[in-house]
């Protein structure tokens, strides 16, 4: 059975009988889409099942689809793109579950589209063939645009807008990028291939691969989004229906980063060599920045949209290290992050649901009146801020080891991220749920639903989970964050000689048996003493 | 004195395409004097049907010897079947379309229909020749009827004025071509293309070169010889339009490309850099103008500039280096456009009747696409098809022209193409935005006619209309009426759009590899 | 002679393209045609010489002149003050740019006009490349005006 | 040795603390909580332990000395490239010591808790974090390598935050959980950089599980300028923790919490984490004079400095509070000059008297319906005698009267700091063995202050609250006469050589300190510490009487640094007796006479106050105006919005040339040709 | 005998002359002559250019361009008829109700 295929379009499918349905029954509506997201995650569940902790691509699929120009249906899943697929997989259901009782309007196209956007997402985690990536990647921007569009807040219209001309702004330069590098495959080569394994090993002209580079970072770096492109997200976050923010932050913004993970790095190491220190800076700039920014911010959805800028900062970052470290706290970071702010989000939309509003202001003592959304609440916070025993630790400490083995001062900086996320988490519950009930409304708001428990049921035991038992997740990845950094380390040994450079020192991450040797010595020698 | 005609048997199988839209115009016109209340639609889509299988028999099948014996006149070649079928393709589409309009409009006289196929004819004739001669002529005989056919409402001041300012700039434009035409002629000796190409360079040849080029620039609507277009696109009859930002165009692109390839004028004369900044002008100027926009028509009718601007990206790689990879991309991009074109207008047709104010779809199409959610769907498509996004046609036909584009080496305009499009999405979804995301209107106070004139009345100094052209609004009984036709013109160039997009060669069914695999053999049919 | 022709001509079609009445502008115009007719003339152009005559000196212009008095037009264009001669200027100024670069070519062109039989230009000569290896666009020619036809009816004609 | 039941110390309270979780969030609106399953459950969890840990306790006296450690290895928790870390729980003699009176105080004072809190709503929820903090305690002192620790580490402050603002409708009181875990975040700040340092140093020499055992072997990885800096950061983080200069702020603050969390958490365990680290990572310290030179150093100030806050506060737990931090500085001086033992028995007495004054300042709130301000106490040891005994015998003990517990501890301290020659600040002994001894003072002072205003004299609030006032019920006293009872005995685990005692509790942490020292021989003569020669003696007989000759030659110094530090107690005693119980009036007369000192001290040195001016409000202030209005939306999105606005201006323009003349038309046309024929001829 | 360069710029300056006019009047009627003063221009040239090359097909392209500029006329006077139904004039000044 085509797996992967069955992942990415069993949603597009059930949209498509969702069309079919009789009129004006709202809870089949929800019924077959939530079926049809479950199937999807039962999907993904037996992908990961599947899968092993080898070093390639798995469960791949391939067929010719526009073959006079080397495009191809080209599907294939590693330990980078496995996680963000289940992620995408589970925050579907959820997705629906969180909006049951929120959307009333349209429930229809609302459950279309989701549908549609998970397999746009799913689509771009799994393309192993650069026009299929981007063809999924503007796919999946269409119906958030609705989304955002239709059923969003007062100001919906400028920030969907926004986001769409933001995020278009980039990959359109990455479209150019994409075909430029296709094109200068084919000079070389006679032949041309969209396919992403053959690209990996073409030896691109470094003076190009800069610009390679620099589009698709750029396109990669909006969608993170990373200081200063970022101002598009708040917007964003703010007027989207709670289930777009909660795809938004828990999936969207990951295909930036796996964008760097699956192209911009590997394609052109050169490129990153010379992007790293500019785009390090951003992304500790981001993390200190989104903090500070977050403390202030008047609005709970807003407070959580710059922390995701924060919070993606920290993914960058490891990202950008480039270590095994790094990369795993990276990809790491990402889930916890989709998983934290996604609840957050949901959390945000279920007070909105009741009381109409966000902002901070209008609350306080919540949590007399809904105890269990203040303990789900406390809970995802402490899972945000890195608690340590909760996942966000596991991301935060791996990427800050990475990044300070890259550089001491970045990682310093970004370090101080963590204390802030602290203070503004925590302030805002402080100013949500503590202190006395200061308006009669808050004090008549009803608590959590069963429905709504079981929405963030999985989320909090995965957040236990990936926290006290990270090990299975970071296995799958070893072997894929392997190959990354040979194909982004290789280069630039080669460069390094190339340039008559000295060679850098060897790469901590391949576990060299000298050293393992050196290590067991010691070991033997304070056994003597 | 006796004379020999020069006529070959096979000549007949060479222009029996177009003859067979000619008779079928002539026995509507015929028709008509007999059977007043036919409606013309059905007939007239047999003729181009037929015609259309006609051309398709010729595919890969040279009728050398009857072309030799009309001198070039006309070459059926692939090239030329490829843009007759998807001439006759969109003159069909658009009189399918149109149906919603003529039952609103009371246009769907048989004079229309004639006309309509006249103008076809004249396209077939203009991306058929081989001959700068028999390109005037074509051309003339697809502008005279579109500029009758933009003065088809008489008692609308706009329609009349789009009649004027086409017929003017459109003369011009043919003096200036016959012009170009006349000097080329004397440089060379011949009016043929092949053998222009063996002309001796000379100024005057250049002279006359670019005032053809001007008259094709003109036709295409390329900036700055675009000005006529959007208030022609405004007045016209929607279907009109409909017929002149498709059809029109894809013969005017095909006369032009077929004359760059053959004439390999190019090499000498620096037409790169001259497309070069055309296309640049002719996407900024577009999509600039059309940002703002509030009235549909003229909104996608910048957008038709613009869109011609994306295909001189394709034709300015031709030009840089004679690669024929940018000509293919343009007649796929032709066949894309028109599919999202002809649909858009279509959408229009049918919410201009049923959205009372019709045009400003800011204003008047505020949340229309939740009573009509199909529309809604398909107009959404469209425009995001417009807008270059995937799974689109609009996508994939961008794609094709930036390839070549940048296989030419044309990076910066290309890198300028994609901010124009980045451009061109807003303006796109702010037609989205008005569909769906505004709240729909109440009930409309008045039912205003779209056609009345009094909507214009206070429209500046040129509104005062005779009281005696004051038309009677239409029956109600057949505004009520339901436009399957409309409606299956629409799906039908939806599906195109998505087909064309992402459609993958599935057993017989041709692919979008397939259809660029046509493009190409239509290209290289020129060498 | 042929100064003379074209002299006048040109002086005509000036003269025509600054008339305020559209009734001399088109006498003026009709002069124009008559010395291009002569020209065409010197040019061995026996049948041009002929048709110019019928159909645009003829034809045309009685056609102009009959929706003249039709549509009875009023002196319209009394305002034909600052602004229009500010136009006139100005587009006078992009003429003469055109002239300085397209005349420099039209003026470079040397021709030697080759002996022609009598034949030349006249109605045999003309009609037997016409009907042969013009067929075509003779046939074209035939349509156009058909077409014509039928729209000129389509606006001309009153309103229901 | 490996013990694979190890786990089951942590894990016991973790089940009885989810359990309470339930049962709080199943009964939130039940009119009446099950309050004795409730309170059965939750004393379970921390007995378990405690049973366990005796357990441990008996098995690891059954070792040798060299080997005296159990360990268990429970799962591999984090494994990417080199990094390896484990969970994986060690006890050691340290641990054990640290284990039993984690788990003694802290079972003691769940059994009190069930008494003081009976008549909260929020019962189930109280024990629920009571128990995960014992969880999270245990966590960090059963860890064997530092990022396992941190989990506890970071555990304990979660559960000081939730216990603190318990009372959360008191937005006073959520904030200063807010801030106590906020503070102790800049501290973490410090350790997880100190983290990284480590592994970075380590992955050259092959290593980076960052287990304990580990970070031993590879000290000679760590260049002083590197271990030095890892000291600080960490003790950066034990500041916070440990409520240190500068990050002590948030201790007072978090007196907001029940009474018994703060006997527990603030004052006998958690806050003690900080000494424990610096203890557990000795190897460390020993190497960087320098880092242990500033750890004593701002252990001395900040006990001085605390000290003399306590004495004019007004609020019962709050003197208590400044006296925990005024303490625990005490214990860094301890581990600072390098006497871990000695500061870990600080520790550990510590936590007995100091449980004990804070029980006792609840038994007292409880009785008087939660009033806390002293001048409204007084003559309450007639309604209260128990309570008043007990609370003498403590005060006693934080005094340092022999032979109560404090006073061992305190004097071993006292004479280390004396003793031990500092290699990077000679003069430095001396000072700090005055400055603590001037603390010690203070601290006298301030308690028998408490002692009089609280219990002696007459009761100066209303009358009615008095007649109401009653002695603590069973489950409150038990524990108080139990901790009391410790408070009396356990300093003699640590009777000094000088006094003719063994000092067991030395002999007993010594294999755990036995690399420090290693180092300290070999590293240059700077550790010319006495200590340091008995130990090697004492492995062949634990418990037994390690007599070393350097020790006996140093007696009578040390028996006179010891007689003044009595006297000083003494003094501090009898000045306090006499300013508030013989001469009321004194007292006052005395701050009216020195207002400023008096402002000074009652407003804490305005520590808070500079902190909030000098970062918080310019921090939030700037993100406020600066990043968010200005350069997020001004600058960043408006140059966004202004090149949509340029492109929409322009759009407007373009729109405005269509002018709708058909004649503008051709003209454009014509300048179109115009400028292609001009281009090309 | 005058030389085809003169030829070509009569038929130049007639040309550009047509051009003026159609730039400059705003009278339909006269604008409309304007076109048809620059389609007799063209031909002028082909018939220099025909006879100076000694080729008839010249006179074949003027014969069929005055049958286009004939029915130029017509369909051109039939829509300044049509349009002066409309506004009892032929200004084409006064024609721009889709201008913006």
């Amino acid at each position: 059975m085509p797996l992967l295929s069955a992942i990415v379009f069993v949603p597009m499918l059930t949209a498509v009988a969702l069309l079919l349905l009789p009129r004006g029954n709202e809870r089949l509506v929800r019924s077959v889409a939530l079926l049809g997201m479950l199937l999807d995650l039962v999907l993904t569940l037996m992908a990961v099942q599947q899968s092993n902790n080898g070093a390639g691509f798995q469960l791949v699929e391939r067929a010719a689809w526009i073959p006079r120009w080397g495009i191809e249906y080209h599907l294939g899943m590693d330990g980078i793109s496995l996680w963000l697929v289940a992620l995408t997989g589970l925050l579907g259901p959820i997705a629906v579950l969180g909006s049951w009782t929120g959307i009333t309007q349209r429930v229809r196209e609302f459950h279309v589209l989701l549908l549609l956007l998970q397999t746009g997402m799913q689509g771009t985690f799994l393309s192993l063939d650069l026009f299929l990536f981007y063809v999924f990647w503007e796919v999946s921007l269409v119906p958030m645009y609705f989304l955002i569009g239709i059923w969003g807040h007062e100001r919906r219209l400028y920030a969907a807008i926004k986001f769409v001309l933001f995020t278009l702004a980039g990959s359109l330069l990455m479209l150019v990028a994409i075909l430029s590098l296709v094109v200068e495959h084919a000079r070389e080569t006679g032949t041309y291939t969209f396919d992403l394994l053959t690209l990996y090993g073409t030896d691109i002209d470094p003076a190009h691969q800069i610009w390679y580079f620099a589009a698709f970072a750029l396109a990669f770096a909006i969608k993170v989004p990373l200081w200063p492109l970022h101002t598009w997200l708040p917007d964003a976050h703010v007027e989207a229906p709670t289930a777009g923010s909660v795809i938004l932050a828990g999936i969207l913004l990951k295909m930036g980063g796996y964008g760097f993970l699956r192209f911009a790095m590997p394609l052109f190491p050169h490129g990153l060599a010379a992007a790293t220190p500019l785009l390090m800076a951003v992304s500790v700039i981001g993390i200190v920045y989104g903090a500070l920014v977050s403390m202030v911010q008047p609005d709970m959805k807003k407070l959580v949209a710059y922390s995701s800028v924060s919070h993606l900062g920290f993914v960058m970052l490891g990202i950008l290290s480039a270590n095994t470290q790094g990369l795993e706290g990276g990809i790491y970071q990402m889930l916890n992050h989709g998983l934290s702010t996604g609840a957050l989000f949901l959390l945000v939309g279920m007070l909105y649901e009741r009381r109409h509003s966000r902002a901070i202001a209008d609350f306080g003592g919540l949590a007399k009146s809904m105890p269990i959304y203040a303990v789900v609440l406390v809970f995802v916070t402490l899972s945000s801020i890195g608690l340590p025993g909760l996942n966000g630790f596991v991301g935060e400490f791996l990427i800050l080891l990475g990044a300070f083995k890259e550089s001491r001062l970045h990682a310093v900086i970004a370090t101080t991220g963590v204390v802030l996320g602290a203070v503004y988490m925590l302030w805002m519950v402080e100013r949500v749920l503590f202190g006395p009930i200061r308006q009669e409304a808050n004090r008549r708001v009803h608590d959590l639903s069963r429905r709504e428990i079981l929405t963030f049921a999985p989320l909090l035991v995965l957040i236990v989970v990936m926290g006290v038992y990270p090990k299975p997740f970071l296995d799958r990845m070893h072997g894929s964050v392997g190959t990354l950094i040979r194909r982004v380390q290789l280069d630039e040994r080669l460069a390094a000689d190339k340039a008559g450079a000295p060679r850098l020192q060897a790469d901590d991450d391949v576990r060299l048996p000298a050293a393992t040797a050196a290590a067991e010595s010691t070991a033997s020698r304070e056994g003597a003493r | 004195m006796s004379f020999e005609f020069a006529w070959h048997p096979d000549a007949w199988l060479l222009v029996a395409p177009m003859l067979v839209v000619c008779g079928t115009a002539l026995v509507i016109l015929v028709g008509d004097l007999f059977l007043p209340n036919v409606r013309w639609t059905i007939p007239a889509l047999a003729g181009l049907a037929l015609a259309a299988a006609l051309a398709l028999a010729r595919w890969n099948q040279p009728l050398a010897a009857a072309e030799a014996a009309l001198n070039g006149a006309l070459r059926l070649d692939a090239f030329a079947i490829f843009l007759q079928v998807a001439i006759l393709a969109c003159a069909g589409l658009s009189l399918l379309g149109a149906q919603a309009y003529h039952e609103r409009a009371g246009t769907g006289r048989a004079e229309f229909f004639v006309l309509v196929l006249f103008a076809t004819v004249g396209m077939m004739v203009l991306v058929a020749s081989s001959d700068l001669i028999t390109m005037f002529l074509g051309l003339e005989l697809l502008s005279f009827p579109t500029y009758v056919l933009c003065g088809f409402l008489r008692q609308q001041i706009k329609s009349n004025e789009a009649a004027l300012k086409y017929f003017v700039l459109g003369s011009f434009a043919s003096s200036v071509f016959l012009y170009g035409i006349a000097l080329v002629w004397g440089a060379s000796g011949s009016t043929q293309l092949a053998e222009i190409a063996q002309a001796p360079e000379s100024p005057l040849l250049y002279l006359g070169a670019l005032l053809v080029a001007t008259g094709f620039l003109f036709k295409i609507g390329a900036v700055p010889f675009h000005m006529w277009v959007p208030d022609v696109y405004e007045g016209a009859p929607t279907p009109v339009t409909m017929l002149m930002a498709t059809a029109v165009k894809i013969a005017a692109f095909g006369a032009l490309v077929r004359t760059l390839l053959v004439t390999t004028l190019y090499q000498t004369l620096p037409l790169g850099t001259i497309l070069w900044w055309c296309a640049i002008l002719t996407m900024t100027v577009g999509n600039m103008s059309a940002l703002t926009q509030p009235n549909i028509k003229r909104m996608l009718a910048f957008s038709s500039v613009a869109h011609a601007g994306y295909m001189l990206v394709g034709l300015a790689a031709v030009a840089t280096t004679g690669w024929p990879a940018g000509a293919s991309a343009v007649l796929y991009y032709l066949l894309a456009y028109a599919a999202m074109n002809i649909g858009a207008f279509t959408v229009v047709t049918l919410l201009g009747r049923r959205a009372e104010g019709e045009l400003q779809f800011d204003r008047d199409w505020s949340g229309v696409a939740r009573r009509h959610p199909g529309l809604g769907v398909a107009m959404a498509l469209f425009m995001i098809a417009l807008g270059g996004l995937p799974p689109t046609a609009g996508f994939f036909g961008k794609y094709s022209l930036f390839r070549a584009a940048l296989d030419a080496g044309l990076v910066s305009l290309v890198v300028i193409a994609v901010l124009n499009s980045l451009v061109s999405v807003y303006y796109y979804l702010r037609v989205i935005v008005a569909m769906y995301m505004k709240a729909e209107r109440e009930a409309p106070p008045v039912l205003l006619d779209a056609l009345a004139p009094r909507v214009h009345a206070f429209d500046g100094p040129g509104a005062m209309a005779a009281p005696d052209v004051v038309a009677p609004p239409p029956a109600p009984r057949l505004a009520e009426a339901r436009p399957w036709g409309a409606f299956l013109a629409v799906a039908v160039c939806a599906v195109l759009t998505l087909w064309l997009g992402i459609g993958p060669s599935l057993g017989g069914l041709p692919g979008l590899s397939q259809v660029m695999a046509w493009a190409e053999a239509a290209v290289e049919s020129l060498r | 002679m042929f100064y003379a022709l074209s002299g006048i001509s040109v002086l005509a079609a000036l003269w025509m393209i600054t008339r305020r009445s559209p009734l001399s502008s088109a006498l003026s115009l009709v002069v124009t045609f008559l010395g291009l007719a002569a020209l065409y003339a010197m040019l061995d152009a026996q049948l041009l010489f002929v048709v110019q005559i019928w159909v645009y000196a003829g034809a045309v212009m009685v056609l102009v002149l009959f929706v003249i008095m039709l549509l009875n037009l009023r002196e319209e264009e009394s305002r034909m003050a600052a602004a229009s001669w500010g136009r006139f200027a100005l587009c006078g100024i992009l003429a003469l740019g055109l002239a300085w670069k397209a005349f420099g070519v039209l003026a470079g062109v040397r021709g030697i006009a080759p002996p022609v039989s009598s034949e030349f230009g006249g109605v045999a000569s003309v009609a037997e490349i016409l009907f042969t290896r013009y067929l075509v666009q003779f046939q074209l020619v035939g349509l156009l005006l058909l077409a014509v036809v039928v729209g000129v009816v389509v606006l001309a004609k009153r309103a229901r | 040795m490996e013990a694979t039941w190890l786990w089951l110390i942590p894990i016991a309270p973790l089940v009885t603390s989810v359990l309470c979780g339930a049962i709080a969030l199943a009964t939130r609106n039940a009119e009446a909580p099950p309050r004795r399953l409730v309170g059965w459950l939750a004393c379970l969890g921390p007995g378990l332990s405690f049973a366990l840990s005796l357990l441990a306790w008996t098995e690891l006296r059954g070792l040798m000395p060299v080997g005296r450690m159990l360990s268990q290895t429970a799962y591999r928790w984090i494994d990417s490239g080199v990094l390896q870390l484990d969970v994986g729980f060690v006890v050691d003699p340290l641990s054990s010591l640290m284990l039993l009176f984690v788990t003694g105080v802290g079972t003691l004072i769940h059994i009190y808790s069930t008494g003081y809190m009976h008549a909260e709503r929020g019962f189930a929820r109280y024990f629920a974090y009571l128990n995960l903090f014992m969880f999270s305690m245990l966590i960090l002192v059963l860890a064997d390598s530092l990022p396992l620790l941190f989990v506890g580490w970071e555990g304990v402050g979660l559960c000081s935050y939730l216990l603190i603002g318990y009372w959360f409708e008191d937005p006073a009181k959520a904030a200063a959980g807010k801030k106590a875990f906020v503070v102790n975040r800049i501290g973490d700040f410090g350790v997880l950089i100190a983290m990284f340092l480590v592994l970075w140093t380590l992955q050259g020499v092959g290593s980076a599980s960052l287990s304990f055992a580990d970070l031993r072997r590879h000290t000679e990885a760590f260049t002083p300028a590197l271990a030095t800096a890892v000291c600080l950061l960490l003790f950066l983080g034990a500041t916070g923790k440990s409520a240190q200069i500068p990050l002590y702020v948030w201790l007072p603050d978090a007196m907001a919490g029940p009474t018994p969390v703060s006997a527990l958490i603030h004052a006998a365990t958690m806050v003690t984490a900080g000494v424990y680290l610096v203890a557990r990572m000795h190897f460390l310290f020993a190497l960087s004079p320098v880092a242990s030179t500033i750890v004593a150093v701002v252990g001395a100030a900040t006990a001085l400095l605390a000290a003399t806050i306590a004495v004019a506060q007004n609020d019962f737990k709050k003197v208590l509070a400044y006296s925990t931090v005024s303490q625990l500085g005490y214990m860094f001086v301890g581990v600072g000059v390098g006497a871990y033992g000695a500061g870990i028995f600080h520790v550990f007495t510590h936590a007995f008297f100091k449980a004990c004054l804070f029980l006792g300042s609840g038994a007292v709130i409880h009785a008087l319906h939660d009033e806390q301000d002293i001048r409204r106490m007084g003559g309450l040891r007639h309604k209260m005698p128990l309570t008043f005994w007990t609370f003498v015998i403590a005060t006693l003990a934080l005094a340092g009267i022999p032979p109560l517990a404090g006073f061992f501890s305190k004097d071993h301290i006292l004479w280390e700091a004396l003793s031990k020659p500092n290699v990077v600040a000679p003069w430095l002994p001396p000072v700090l063995w005055v400055v603590l001894v001037a603390a010690a003072l203070c601290t006298a002072f301030y308690m028998w202050r408490l002692v009089a205003l609280v219990f002696l004299g007459s009761f100066r609030g209303d009358a009615h609250t008095y007649e109401h006032a009653h002695e603590a019920p069973p489950s409150m006293a038990m524990p108080l006469v139990l901790l009391a009872t410790g408070s009396v005995l356990v300093g003699l685990l640590g009777v000094p050589h000088l006094l003719g005692g063994s000092n067991r509790l030395e002999s007993w942490l010594h294999p755990s300190f036995t690399l420090a020292q290693d180092t300290h021989l070999e590293s240059p003569p700077h550790e010319g510490e006495e200590s340091g020669g008995s130990a090697a003696e004492t492995e062949a007989s634990v418990g037994h009487e390690p007599v070393s000759a350097h020790a006996t030659s140093a007696a009578l110094p040390e028996s006179a640094a010891m007689a003044v530090a009595l006297a000083a107690g003494l003094l501090g005693l009898g000045l306090g007796h006499q300013l508030y119980v013989r001469r009321p009036q004194a007292a006052s007369a005395l701050a009216m006479r020195l207002p400023a000192v008096r402002r000074l001290l009652a407003g804490k040195y305005f520590i808070d106050e500079l902190y909030a001016a000098a970062i918080v409000r310019p921090l939030r202030l700037f993100s406020d105006r600066v990043l968010w209005r200005i350069v997020d939306m001004r600058l960043i999105d408006g140059s966004v919005r202004l090149l949509g606005w340029l492109t929409w201006a322009l759009s407007v323009a373009f729109r405005f040339a269509q002018s709708g003349y058909v004649q503008t038309y051709v003209l454009v046309v014509v300048l179109g040709v115009f400028a292609l024929l001009w281009r090309v001829l | 005998m005058v030389g085809l360069h003169e030829y070509l710029v009569v038929s130049g300056l007639l040309f550009l002359i047509g051009a003026v006019g159609v730039l400059t009047r705003t009278n339909g009627l006269i604008l409309f002559m304007s076109l048809e003063l620059m389609l007799n221009a063209v031909n002028l040239t082909f018939v220099a250019l025909a006879r100076y090359t000694g080729s008839l097909d010249g006179h074949v392209f003027v014969f069929l361009v005055t049958a286009v500029a004939a029915a130029e006329a017509a369909v051109g006077l039939a829509i300044f008829v049509s349009l002066f139904r409309l506004h009892r004039s032929v200004n084409v000044d006064q024609m721009n109700a889709m201008g913006e």
